[in-house]
């Protein structure tokens, strides 16, 4: 995936002269997931280059940027490091379209890795979606493959509004199913690592459908598409499993068409419970497909801790925890 | 500015007593007869002006000076005097009479509730008018709430100002910002955000794409002396800092952050331009009550920027003469004649006075502009009038609610704003 | 609620040595709403003082000085400007038991104005409470009423974990139903306007039932208690109106039993609707009382835009918006 | 410290070239030969050491100079010398071999898949371990993760160190945090977030409940070079300065922020003390590999903020000479020699050579302690890790994941405990 996304990078630098990317170690270096690598010996210092450690001068001078004409396309080296930038992002970028009601925008990108499965504690491991979900005026992205990542990097690059761009850290070098024990598989031998050269994308805000099924459907994006996929291999219930990889703007037709037909739900990822970005999905299913449902809408999801290092498998919300749901649902 | 009490009175003390906390706080409250004569008002003509493209080292001393170039008679002197001609002069004093009449009529206008909120400049007009008539088309302003000077300056149709603090049908922002909150791109004028600080490291991002573009353009980010204390301002600094970027970082020192005095935000520091030293970033204390010393400065800032210099931190030393807002009433903080006390006079006043002195007007020619500033406020108010105010009259459709959010309206807020029927 | 958030406050730096307040304008002039007026006059500079504008210099240092072991309760003049003190709210206060196991702890109160109503525009009008209720560690307190106010903050304080006290502004000088053409009453005539003098506390973590009914729970907080009751009264619906005062630590017994008695459930809040703590709320309820339900819970809140200034009363979820609600869901 | 490329090849001109940014960056990239001859090592013992109470403006040279004690062989000079007797400087020596053995083994145990994660300090020793030789019980450090020389030199149990660095049985920390993100109250040693510099503004806070209470002891705030530039060390200066609170601003200049040379952070000052200055807050640059110099400095800024003078910034030059971390690779964005060519040596190679020109200590006494720092560290690695390491023995319950959240368990965190079923 990290081929991919420096991939989205190349094309639109190609494509955009008003494409910037700039980042902490961003630039010589190439990132410390090697997301941006090469990108400054090919395109030059002007259009890839090192920033101080400021995650608030990051975000705030790309908005002056973008508000000039430019497309910055930023890192912010952990989401867990986002919060400098809070501000930056909710009060500015995300508002500067509405306050001055079309004289100024903010088409800047802010990608971020996000999640856990690296060992990384509390501040190298949050899933923070749910504080941009709640922000009007941010489109939220968390892609769970390399083909989407991919397309939906230049979607985000190309939208004239600020785009928060999550990467599942953990699915940087292979799909990842919650079985941290079993070897680390490469994306060279998953079907959607597959990704074109050259312009492609896809469109914000559509779902994707990575299983059919009938019996019940699973909500998930990110890390958690993959980790769905095996709890439901493992139970055999016949799952619809939705790969939301927009959550603003939300594909909402696509979550009511499926509960409508399987009468079930469950919403699965890995930010912590509490007014998780779940809490919303599942408001809105029971809104819009109550009479459909046969049994209360499950959550699985991070306990409501901080995210603790050496009990990492004890937290993440793996393909057991799910699998449980799965069969408590269908037994609702 | 004002000397900060406690610092004064408790000094640096060796002595081996245990440490206590300072609490700065302004030299007067209410109740005190203000007094400045302890103000080193410095002497008009003598700073040093130093090349624009000296390194920012060899000029440290001008961060705790002060630049001035009109004394209390109106006599120019020095090497800041830009020389600028009679009738540009008299533009200057126009746009600095037009912004102050404006802010007094639309305190009437707030008071009479044709808006809710509004928030005059009074006594600083000469920072932004004069920094406006150093600046090129293409520069962009990152401005505060209490720039409207550049607006004015710039020729701003008043009417539309007017329209944006009545929140009217042809309030160009559609109602959805508090009254002074402007936005004015085609006249280098930022979107002002509510959230202090944020536009200052914003305006550092302009400049440096103006850079990265290859264009002489550039941009200047303007903050209060107390917001200097978010830490955006210091965000700032550091990109200009690091990647030297063509931006004039201004800060208006008016002494007052609502009620907390300047002092509490300096600290320790003697002045505010003080911060850019210890970042090399060339810094300017510079007297903003004077016109002719502001566009000295402006202009000497701007010409370094373009010039591939980098970054010019100023502090502006002035008053903040009104209350901080229409929702404010200082007279629980401050001493009322506090702001008649300030050594460094009125704005207009100064320069009328030279204007008078040098011929470049006579008293008939300041009384016509005086007429004439009032008419077309009052041009401008009946017009504005017309489309409406705060609680009468024509009003943007509450479907700008939901405008805006994004480019394109995503269904979500479609049904919403289908759900409310607008 | 200005004298009751002022009397606690004086209450408790009265009792407890450690307390100390401080933030913007909070000294010598007493806060810009007032709160904390007098209290430096009587308990001293050192006790009760002024700060440069820096919301994370506030918070930072109020986090040094709880670890250290005092009680800091600090102010955050609007609540649209606690975004450059996130990291040390979100990063530092709510993880510091945590990470050093009890090692270290943060016992400090943020108090901020929440809320609209007074044509404050987006910076002066936001709710951001469910930016908080995400955070794993904090507690979240929104006070309707006086009584409950002093009662509340008073517990903040004593609590020995960092709370977010968050004052809905429309209520300072008066109870407000959404009827904002009609005259402003005085709290002096409401009934929860009485307050005790001395130390009392409202505990933490449990609601009040503002109206006791049968047909419909309504779940809502601050402001829109009064709106809620309002709206009840106009439409006549037989509603149980829940007041929470905590967000979190949730009373969740309370409105469960009430929806289990109802079968209808509304919230109501004035916070942007996507990822609002009403979604928390709504996947609780059908978490817990989906057998109970006879409709879906429906939502009434602000819309998914910045608070827009003259617009506020078209985008302020009154109790015209909720009485539809309840007459919907009474017919659903 | 080292020359950023671009400014030097740049310059501040003033020709009628419109502006560029400037893209500073390190002095050399791997393929390049380092060579520091152009760094100024100044002369040891030739900074001038003011009065503890002197004023802050009255010593704004020492932010750009280096306060250096010891020279290339070991003689000692100057003002800022402590004149430590021969135990200290024996037990310093002992606590910096000790932090150096105690990297190595944790290094190797990383490796081994013991330990997830680790940070070594190599280069930087005397800073911590002499700064805590100057600190009494009840100061508090707020530290980065590059101080674990506090920890060695205060003689907290390098087997809890280890236990933590494993996330064993007995991690005081309970399994929550990465290796190396130790709290040890008792010690004065605050816990360390992942989060750069949020705890250098709450170190101020602390020093600022010391003073508001009366007491004598003082904190002190650390920070890298890299992290300067977050908000929080700006936020630090500001209420340090605001309050005048007694509190040692540390920032440890060790040339690199992972693979970012510190001239990116750094920008257009000289210097990272230079940014004190600004503030009005003495500011003080000290070699950091000078065991003498970095005691001395110490002390000094201790008594400084003991006695009410204030905080004091001091920045510490130094040198990383290991990779970031254990995840990070340096070869590919330094020469590989560059630690080698550093113009300021090895902190424990110099102390021992003063050791032993002095006759503080002869060959074998610093081959004794060698055996000792080896023997120490394993024994205490044998006592961990018969507590278990990551992957292997006794660990802390999963039930730790949900205690401390807060100080009793919400009924909503009990639930998913027993859900969890831990
Ligand atoms: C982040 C943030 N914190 C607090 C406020 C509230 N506030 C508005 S203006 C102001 C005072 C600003 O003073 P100063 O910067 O000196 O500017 P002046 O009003 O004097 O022009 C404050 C505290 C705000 N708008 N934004
Ligand atoms: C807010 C935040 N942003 C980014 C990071 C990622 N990060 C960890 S260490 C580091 C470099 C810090 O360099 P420096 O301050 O010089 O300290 P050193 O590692 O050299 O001791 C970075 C960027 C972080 N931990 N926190
Ligand atoms: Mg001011
Ligand atoms: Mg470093």
């Amino acid at each position: 995936m990290v081929q991919a996304i420096r991939d989205a990078h190349a094309v639109m630098m190609e494509r955009d002269e008003s494409v910037v990317v700039f980042g902490e170690d961003v630039g010589y270096f190439g990132g410390v997931f090697r997301c941006t690598q090469g990108l400054q010996q090919r395109f030059g210092e002007n259009r890839c280059f090192d920033t101080p450690i400021t995650e608030s001068g990051i975000v705030g001078a790309a908005v002056g940027m973008a508000a000039y004409g430019l497309r910055p396309c930023v890192e912010i080296q952990f989401a867990d490091y986002m919060y400098p930038a809070y501000d930056q992002i909710v009060s500015e970028a995300a508002r500067l379209r509405y306050r001055s009601a079309g004289d100024f925008t903010a088409p800047l990108t802010i990608r971020m890795p996000v999640g856990g499965g690296i060992f990384g504690g509390q501040t190298h491991s949050q899933s923070p979606e749910a504080l941009f979900t709640h922000v009007a005026g941010l489109t939220t992205v968390m892609p769970s493959n390399p083909y989407d990542a991919k397309g939906l990097l230049i979607s985000a690059i190309e939208d004239d509004d600020p785009v928060i761009f999550l990467e599942p850290k953990r699915l940087y070098n292979g799909p990842f199913d919650g079985r941290h024990d079993t070897g680390l598989m490469p994306w060279s031998r998953h079907e959607l690592s597959d990704v074109p050269e050259g312009y492609y994308h896809v469109p914000l805000g559509s779902a994707a459908i990575r299983r059919p099924g009938s019996d019940v459907t699973v909500i998930a994006y990110g890390t958690m598409v993959h980790v769905a996929l095996a709890a439901v291999h493992d139970t055999g219930v016949d799952a619809e499993v939705i790969d939301l990889r927009t959550l603003i703007p939300l594909d909402l037709t696509t979550i009511i068409d499926s509960v409508s037909k399987t009468g079930r739900c469950i919403v699965v990822h890995e930010a912590t419970l509490t007014s998780g970005f779940g809490a919303e999905l599942t408001a809105l299913v029971q809104q819009h497909a109550f009479y459909h449902l046969a049994a209360p809408i499950e959550r699985v999801t991070g306990y409501d801790t901080p995210y603790p290092h050496s009990h990492e498998w004890s937290y993440f919300p793996g393909p057991e925890r799910i699998a449980k749901a799965l069969i408590r649902v269908m037994q609702a | 500015m004002a000397r900060a009490k406690s610092r004064d009175e408790e000094g640096v003390s060796g002595s081996s007593v245990s440490p206590r906390l300072t609490m700065p706080g302004p030299a007067f409250r209410p109740g005190d007869r203000p007094d400045f004569s302890e103000v080193d008002t410095f002497a008009p003509g003598a700073c040093r002006r130093p090349q624009v493209n000296e390194p920012a080292e060899s000029m440290s001393e001008l961060a705790t000076g002060l630049v001035r170039v009109l004394d209390d008679e109106g006599r120019a002197s020095g090497p800041w005097d830009p020389h600028l001609d009679a009738p540009t002069l008299r533009a200057g004093l126009r746009a600095m009479m037009l912004t102050r009449e404006f802010d007094r009529q639309m305190m009437i206008d707030q008071r009479q509730s044709k808006a809710s909120f509004y928030m005059q400049c009074t006594g600083e007009e000469a920072i932004a008018c004069a920094f406006h008539s150093a600046l090129r088309p293409g520069d962009m302003n990152f401005p505060t709430y209490r720039q409207q000077g550049l607006l004015v300056a710039a020729g701003y149709p008043l009417e539309l100002m007017m329209s944006q603090v009545y929140s009217n049908e042809t309030d160009p922002l559609r109602g959805r910002q508090m009254p002074v909150f402007y936005s004015a791109r085609e006249y280098g004028f930022f979107s002002i955000s509510g959230n202090l600080a944020t536009q200052f490291v914003q305006g550092v991002g302009w400049a440096m794409a103006c850079a990265l573009r290859g264009e002489s353009s550039i941009a200047a980010s303007w903050i209060g002396d107390g917001a200097t204390s978010e830490t955006d301002f210091f965000s700032a600094l550091v990109m200009a800092s690091t990647y030297r970027a063509p931006v004039i970082l201004n800060v208006v020192n008016n002494q007052w952050a609502i009620s907390t005095s300047e002092s509490v935000a300096r600290g320790l520091a003697p002045t505010f331009a003080a911060r850019g030293r210890g970042f090399g970033i060339a810094s300017l204390r510079v007297d903003g009550n004077d016109y002719l010393a502001v566009h000295g400065a402006a202009a000497w800032a701007a010409e370094r920027a373009r010039t591939n210099g980098g970054p010019t931190l100023i502090e502006w030393v002035t008053y903040r003469a009104a209350a901080h807002s229409s929702s404010d009433d200082p007279s629980g903080y401050r001493p009322g004649d506090e702001a008649a006390a300030w050594p460094f006079g009125d704005p207009i006043e100064r320069l009328t006075r030279h204007l008078l002195r040098t011929g470049g007007a006579n008293e008939a020619d300041v009384e016509a502009l005086r007429e004439e500033v009032v008419r077309d406020v009052r041009a401008a108010q009946v017009e504005a009038q017309s489309h409406g105010t705060l609680k009468q009259g024509p009003a943007p459709s509450p479907r700008e609610i939901f405008e805006d959010v994004f480019k394109e309206m995503p269904e979500s807020l479609a049904s919403q704003e289908r759900e409310a029927g607008y």
